[in-house]
């Protein structure tokens, strides 16, 4: 039982065609007790890029707020909105920072990254709890339930689904994979990213 | 075997008397204690050791190589010691990891060796039994906390088929066309295996003889407790020979420009 | 008295193991050392060169860990270019020595480092210096250091001698340094030596395959015969030549 | 024989009158009513020769061979009782194991012929068993060269350039003694061994009977081997037209 | 002669030094019924007369299963047998975990050999009252043996034991020279034929009390026998089909009258020809 | 909150809180490491590095193709192997400081200063940036490859190899190098070299990288061979719509639609 599971949660991030999703558990527990049902891990940062933040839950909250408030200075001194890749590399120095002392969050991020031509191109990425950075072209997982996540994911992925679709197949990933893990599950929200709309819809799923 | 008379009219039974010299009653014998009845027993470290044995399948039989040199720690204190052992007419071992365990093993073998030409019944211990021989006797030693502290390549050729398979100090066994141990399933199993893999019945012998060659060098090179001197054994249909030691050619040419570890250019 | 624990590196550091060598003689002095550095026992470079320049004519050889020795050297060379600079003239070996010192006695619970530090200069002609771990400074007319000179201590007090010419000297490395590199698993590849004189300094190279032999073992015992025909048999003594 | 059926050669521990243990006398009995054996000791080896008696035409000629093998360069023959010498054979084999488990080289003849001879005089002493009815040949060439050895059922040994037990001993004895052994190679040694055994042997008892041979020497390299199969059969006919010659 | 004083312990040699004691096992073997072994180039097989106590008991066992390749008939003291076969048993088994090889059969063979030896010298013990004929395949092919309680130990041709097996042996030494390239079924009936000399007056071979042990290839009449041929024991019902190949026992005397070495064509009932090459099938 | 202005370098926050946790039995977790064969290799007019792209959590693959030759200047890069975030940052902040460096010296780099920081840092964090390079580069005076070990060594070398794999690699570099190659004969070494350390070591895998750096230009061969191309998988596994069930949705809009009514007509703005 390692740090990193102490609350549980699990977080997964996957690429559609044009469009983004990024999903996770609700469930806050200590060790083996279930605290809570809706414990929210996947915030907001801009329109277009959400983070999901799995692992100690007091290093949830304040890397959340940690990176609110440094992607506010980003936007201040930028005067524009930050890209999801900077974003990045924004949370990945964020941990490495913290090298000797690290914060235990394995965070995922995804969002939808603008082009030089002005359209918009999926960006998932996940760095490990001390930042190193990790893009990929299919899907990021991240957690308690990481190992599972990786071989459904690895099953059921494929190129180029659309929004609806890439909707289902992380949901029944999500799904399927926290059944098999004790300390994830009590819950599920997706979050799908398209160019122009962001729908979230929580999942009816087993709350054992 | 307790045959002197005094022990007569004696218990009788099977574990340890295999002739059967006594009759029926039981009666402790003072002589002979099972392992476990005196707990455990401490494991060993290895003291004067060999590196690695390298084994190959090609077209006519099968071809180990080891170095000659028994290591004391970081010490090369034995520069001349044989790590292949012939057992019997159609099977080699090598050896490497501690070499007073090897030295028992080897009266172990030479005894079975000796029991088989003693029946003289035309059947004869060929490697695979040979290896299966090793494989009860290290598993029987780990299992009493006590190990022989080898891993050990046992190869030969019996009745057209040819054999190479490994076995060590936890009884682990495992049979391939290319076999290394120590720093030689490191270093050496690449080298052999691209060399080899596919190839097993059309290397000729001094195919096979050149990959060795090249993998020593590489080893010897690479790893810090290996000498340029080794024997190559072969097993094919005419049975078992060991060569004498062989020098490994080396090539240090590039190294005469090399100046410092950085900055430095005199 | 708590014997020094050679084996004072930290897990995966780079090891020099090493055989390393100086001696002083009429003009000048010869330094010596081996190629191998190690990590565990699998030999990280087979053709390293640990004659460190210092200066245009001190020299040190390096043993102990990679890493502290390097950082060491670094410092030691920077130091004497500052000091050339300042001073407009090249610094002693007794100078060179110092700093060597400061630097592994002053740190040396964190440093595993014994360096030889030799050169010629116009005070003292040739000279050597000893620098083992503790960071205590020896001067000597012949060094040796890292783990194989524990090989041929008996090799050398039997056979150096004063006043020797520049061969003989160099003989004497190239010979004692083979010894050790033959017996010791951490040291081995080829010999690079330096000759230091005052008006030159002269590189030297023997590759792996020209060793010095000595005596090398006899072919191996018959221990046991190999069994050719099936019924080929002789004694199976385990006697070592 | 004074002392049949008068109780005293009942057991191996009761001395007759006249001091003599029967039992043992009796063991010997067993041995000449056996087929003959002989050994040659030889200029450059040992030769093993015994007349295999055939009880059953049944019987599968190569396999049931009386002269085993003890250590690679020891072979030993017993006439007698066949299951005796089987068990004598595994005791010497013990001894040679022993021998080379504590020295870690072969033993020499003499030392497992002496142990063997200790453990046979050991069945002579008590009445709780009886003694081995059989007398061994042991031949081998060991540090000391060629050397051959009877151990009798009473536990005594000697050595010998010429060995022979078993029912025609008395014949092979006096013709040993005509050859000049030391001269004789181990090849040459082959055909008289085969000659005196068909000599030995008395074709009017209704047993037909099967040449063994084996030799350790050079030939073979110091090992104990059977004398290969065309060697066998040639010195057997030339044995054969040495006795038609002879009558 | 002096038979009554030197036949009482094992341990006492007679005046022309034999052992009674152990002449007397022998006899106890002659208890046991009949049992015969054969042997041909690719087969060795046994059969055994089994013997019931009445209309209402089982027949008594004959024959034994030791290892895959090895397999005994038993003559005389049944619960002897057992401790010996069960001894046979471990030690095939341990040659297998050991070396992970079939126990060569003359080694198994000469191991309750030395064992029934050392009954032969010691007080207190008696010699075992039970033969065997031991038949198995190893890598030197078929093999039959025979083990007498006197811890003497043959290979044989072919070999009888047990009660009347004189008169079987008479057979088989008449008929051994062509056994050696006889087909399994031949073999089978010679050994029938064997084992029906040894019968007594009114008795004749049924599928109750006859079963036959086969080391080798398949025979015709036999389904699903391992690829190794490994050995198995025909009792009860499949037994019929080989009863039936037997010639009758006159044409059979009068077929030994004749030369022995050809096999006359029988006439009568059985179509079969031994000997024949392309044996058609019995109905 | 601590202040806004945070120091450069490592911030030992949290080092309290965790040792706590941990001597409360939970251990720290594994970062992710790159098992890792990465290898470089002298020919006659430069020099040719080459790596495998696997990224490691303990035994799981966290990344199948990931890129562990890293930028430092245009004319020199550096592979990494060892703990990924490590090597990512050490590599990154030395790039940035020879970018600084060559700014501030109006020269082109040179790889031994690359080497000289690098080696700097790793001594003075006593080797717990476990951090194993392999740094390459040609300038001013000709082509140069070094390695740098966690704890602070370097080596100058004609061919290196590093991480988990390098006992493969080496051993198809020792049997296989010789001086003066030319850049085919560099290029087909150091792609077998990496391939045994993807094929025989488990801590490498997927595909080779492979980066050519001469005198005038510097080629970056991303996924130069691919000997693990996944296969198209047998069927898809697409969920018909609808299968999964959702209690709640919410839809924002991110493109805000207007309807403009305008309310005065022809009045035109106030401009002064």
């Amino acid at each position: 039982m390692s740090i990193m599971e102490y609350n549980g949660g699990s977080v997964i991030a996957m690429v559609g065609k044009n469009c983004v999703a990024i999903a996770s558990d609700l469930r806050l527990g200590v060790q083996s007790l279930g605290i809570a049902s809706n414990f929210q891990k996947i915030f907001p940062v801009t329109d277009r890029i959400f983070v999901g933040l799995p692992g100690l839950a007091t290093d949830v909250t304040t890397l959340h707020e940690q990176f609110r408030y440094r992607v506010n200075m980003y936007t201040i001194k930028e005067e524009r909105e930050i890209e999801p890749e900077t974003f990045a590399a924004l949370v990945s120095s964020t941990l490495y920072e913290r090298r000797f002392g690290p914060y235990f969050i394995e965070p995922v991020i995804a969002g939808m990254q603008r082009t030089p031509s002005g359209s918009y191109k999926p960006f998932i990425a996940a760095t490990d709890l001390i930042g190193c950075l990790n893009f990929a072209k299919d899907f990021v997982v991240a957690g308690t339930a990481s190992d599972k996540l990786f071989g459904v994911a690895e099953g059921l992925w494929e190129e180029d689904l659309g929004p609806e679709d890439l909707f289902e197949t992380i949901s029944q990933t999500m799904l399927n994979a926290v059944d098999r893990d004790t300390n994830s599950g009590w819950g599920v929200v997706v979050h799908l990213l398209t160019k122009d709309k962001v729908i979230t819809r929580t999942l009816k799923g087993r709350m054992d | 075997m307790d045959h002197f008379p005094t022990s007569w009219g004696r218990p009788r039974t099977e574990a340890y008397d295999a002739y059967n010299t006594f009759p029926l009653h039981q009666r402790p014998n003072p002589g002979h204690k099972d392992a476990f009845a005196e707990g455990v027993q401490r494991t060993q470290q290895p003291i004067v050791t060999g590196t690695s044995v390298l084994g190959i399948l090609y077209k006519d039989g099968i071809m180990l190589v080891a170095d000659t040199l028994a290591s004391y720690g970081s010490l090369a204190r034995f520069k001349s010691i044989q790590r292949l052992h012939p057992v019997g007419s159609s099977t080699v071992i090598g050896a490497s990891g501690d070499m007073s365990d090897f030295q028992y093993l080897q009266t172990l073998l030479e005894e079975l060796i000796i029991e088989e030409f003693a029946e003289a019944d035309k059947h004869e211990l060929g490697p695979a039994e040979i290896h299966e021989y090793l494989s009860r006797i290290m598993y029987g030693r780990r299992s009493k906390m006590n190990p022989l502290w080898n891993s050990l390549l046992v190869a030969g050729k019996k009745d057209g088929k040819r054999f190479l398979a490994y076995v060590d100090l936890l009884g682990t066994t495992y049979s391939a066309s290319t076999i290394a141990t120590g720093y030689g399933a490191y270093i050496a199993l690449p080298l052999l295996r691209t060399a080899v893999e596919g190839k097993e019945d059309t290397l000729t012998e001094e195919e096979a003889r050149k990959i060795l060659e090249d993998a020593m060098r590489v080893l010897f090179y690479r790893d810090a407790r290996s000498l340029d001197k080794y024997q190559i054994a072969i097993v094919n249909d005419e049975g078992v020979t060991i060569s004498e030691p062989k020098k490994i050619e080396t090539e240090w040419g590039f190294a005469e420009g090399i100046r410092g570890y950085g900055a430095q250019i005199q | 008295m708590q014997t020094v624990d050679m084996q004072q590196l930290k897990s995966g550091e780079v090891n020099l193991g090493t055989s390393i060598m100086a001696v002083q003689f009429r003009d000048g002095v010869v330094v010596g050392a081996d190629s191998r550095t190690t990590t565990g026992s699998y030999i990280a470079n087979r053709v390293t060169d640990k004659l460190t320049h210092i200066h245009d004519r001190i020299y040190c050889c390096r043993s102990g860990s990679a890493a502290d020795t390097q950082a060491i050297a670094d410092i030691v060379h920077y130091h004497l270019q500052m000091l050339t600079q300042q001073s407009g003239e090249r610094p002693t070996v007794h100078i060179a020595g110092n700093v060597f010192q400061k630097l592994c006695y002053e740190n040396k619970d964190a440093l595993s480092a014994g360096i030889i530090v030799a050169g010629w200069d116009k005070d003292a002609g040739p000279s050597v210096y000893n620098i083992p771990l503790g960071g205590g400074l020896f001067r000597q007319p012949w060094a040796i250091g890292g783990s194989g000179s524990t090989y041929v201590y008996g090799y050398c007090d039997a056979t150096y001698q004063e006043g020797w010419g520049r061969d003989e000297t160099v003989n004497f490395v190239k010979n004692t340094l083979s010894l050790a590199m033959s017996r010791d698993g951490s040291s081995g590849g080829v010999i690079r030596m330096c000759v230091i004189t005052e008006d030159k300094v002269e590189r030297l190279f023997v590759p792996g395959n020209e060793l010095p032999k000595f005596w090398e073992g006899e072919e191996v015992l018959k221990l046991i015969a190999p069994v050719k025909k099936r019924h080929e048999f002789t004694d199976d003594m385990a006697v070592e030549v | 024989m004074t002392s049949i059926g008068t109780g005293y050669d009942l057991s191996a521990s009761t001395y007759s009158p006249d001091g003599r243990i029967f039992q043992v006398e009796y063991a010997n009995k067993t041995v000449e009513n056996s087929g003959t054996v002989i050994g040659l000791r030889v200029k450059d080896g040992i030769i093993l020769a015994v007349e295999k008696l055939v009880h059953s035409k049944l019987l599968v000629p190569e396999s049931n061979r009386r002269i085993l093998t003890v250590d690679r360069h020891i072979g030993m023959a017993t006439s007698g009782l066949l299951a005796d010498g089987r068990h004598l054979a595994n005791r010497a084999r013990d001894e040679a194991y022993n021998y080379r488990e504590m020295y870690r080289e072969s033993p020499p003849l003499k030392e497992v012929v002496q142990r063997l001879g200790l453990y046979v005089q050991a069945y002579t002493l008590y009445s709780s068993v009886r003694p081995f009815g059989v007398s061994t040949i042991f031949g081998a060439v060991d540090k000391t060269g060629p050397a051959l050895f009877i151990v009798e059922p009473s536990g005594i040994s000697y050595g010998y350039h010429g060995a022979a037990i078993g029912k025609g001993r008395q014949i092979a004895k006096t013709e040993l003694e005509k050859l000049k052994l030391a001269e004789l190679s181990m090849r040459e040694a082959v055909f008289e061994a085969a000659r005196i055994i068909h000599l030995v042997h008395d074709d009017s008892k209704e047993k037909e009977f099967q040449l063994e041979l084996s030799w350790i020497g050079e030939e073979t390299k110091g090992l104990h081997l059977p004398v290969p199969k065309d060697l066998c059969e040639e010195a057997d006919r030339k044995a054969r037209e040495a006795l038609e010659t002879f009558e | 002669m002096y038979r009554n004083t030197y036949d009482s312990d094992n341990t006492v040699f007679s005046p022309q030094g034999r052992l009674h004691q152990v002449e007397y096992a022998l006899e106890a073997v002659k208890q046991g019924s009949a049992a015969v072994g054969l042997r041909s180039k690719t087969h060795a097989i046994l059969l055994a007369l089994k013997r019931s106590t009445g209309e209402l008991a089982s027949y008594q066992q004959k024959m034994y299963r030791i290892d895959d390749h090895v397999g005994i008939a038993i003559a005389g003291l049944t619960s002897d047998a057992r401790v010996l076969s069960n001894f046979m048993r471990q030690q095939a088994m341990s040659s297998r975990m050991v070396f992970n090889r079939p126990i060569p059969v003359n080694r198994l063979v000469s191991s309750i050999a030395d064992k029934a030896q050392v009954n032969t010298q010691e007080y207190g013990r008696r010699p075992y009252g039970v033969g065997f004929l031991v038949i198995g395949q190893d890598k030197t092919g078929p093999h039959l043996y025979e083990f007498a309680p006197s811890g003497n130990s043959y290979e044989y041709y072919a070999m009888s034991i047990g009660a009347r097996s004189q008169s079987a042996k008479t057979y088989l030494e008449k008929h051994f020279e062509s056994f050696a390239d006889c087909t399994l079924e031949d073999l089978i009936r010679h050994g029938l034929h064997a084992l029906r000399e040894s019968l007594q007056q009114d008795k004749e071979l049924t599928i109750n009390n006859t079963s036959i042990g086969i080391a080798g290839p398949a025979s015709v009449h036999e389904k699903d026998v391992p690829a190794g041929g490994s050995f198995r024991i025909l009792e009860g019902e499949p037994v019929e089909v080989f009863l039936k190949s037997m010639v009758p026992k006159e044409t059979a005397e009068a077929q030994a009258a004749e030369a022995p070495a050809a096999e006359a064509p029988p006439d009568g009932a059985a179509p079969a020809q031994a000997g024949d090459q392309d044996v058609s099938m019995a109905e | 909150m601590n202040s806004v202005y945070s120091g450069p370098g490592f911030d030992f926050a949290n080092t309290a809180r965790n040792s706590f946790l941990e001597s409360r039995g939970l251990p720290l977790p594994k970062a992710t490491s790159t098992g890792t064969t990465i290898v470089g290799c002298l020919f006659k007019d430069g020099i040719v590095l080459g790596a495998d792209t696997r990224a490691t959590t303990g035994p799981i693959v966290a990344d199948k193709n990931c890129e562990k030759i890293h930028f430092i200047a245009d004319n020199i890069r550096c592979c990494g192997a060892g703990t990924a975030a490590d090597t990512e940052f050490s590599t990154a902040l030395i790039a940035s400081n020879i970018e600084m460096h060559a700014l501030s010296t109006g020269r082109k780099p040179r790889v031994v200063t690359a080497m000289t920081m690098l080696k700097q840092m790793l001594f003075r964090y006593q080797g717990n940036i476990g951090a194993a390079l392999v740094l390459g580069g040609v300038d001013a005076d000709g082509p140069h490859l070094f390695t740098i070990h966690p704890h602070g060594s370097t080596d100058k070398l004609p061919y290196v190899t590093m991480g988990s794999g390098s006992l493969a690699a080496m051993a198809v570099f020792e049997s296989g190098w010789k001086q003066n190659m030319t850049r085919e004969e560099a290029l087909d070494l150091v792609t077998a070299a990496v391939s045994a350390g993807i094929f025989n070591d488990l801590g490498s895998g997927s595909n080779v990288d492979a980066c050519v750096i001469t005198a005038s230009h510097t080629e970056m061969l991303r996924n130069f061979v691919k000997p693990n191309e996944r296969v198209q998988k047998e069927r898809s596994y697409k969920f018909a719509r609808g299968t999964t069930a959702w209690k709640k949705e919410d839809i924002r809009d991110l493109i805000i639609t207007e309807d403009i009514t305008v309310i005065r007509e022809g009045e035109a703005m106030d401009i002064s």
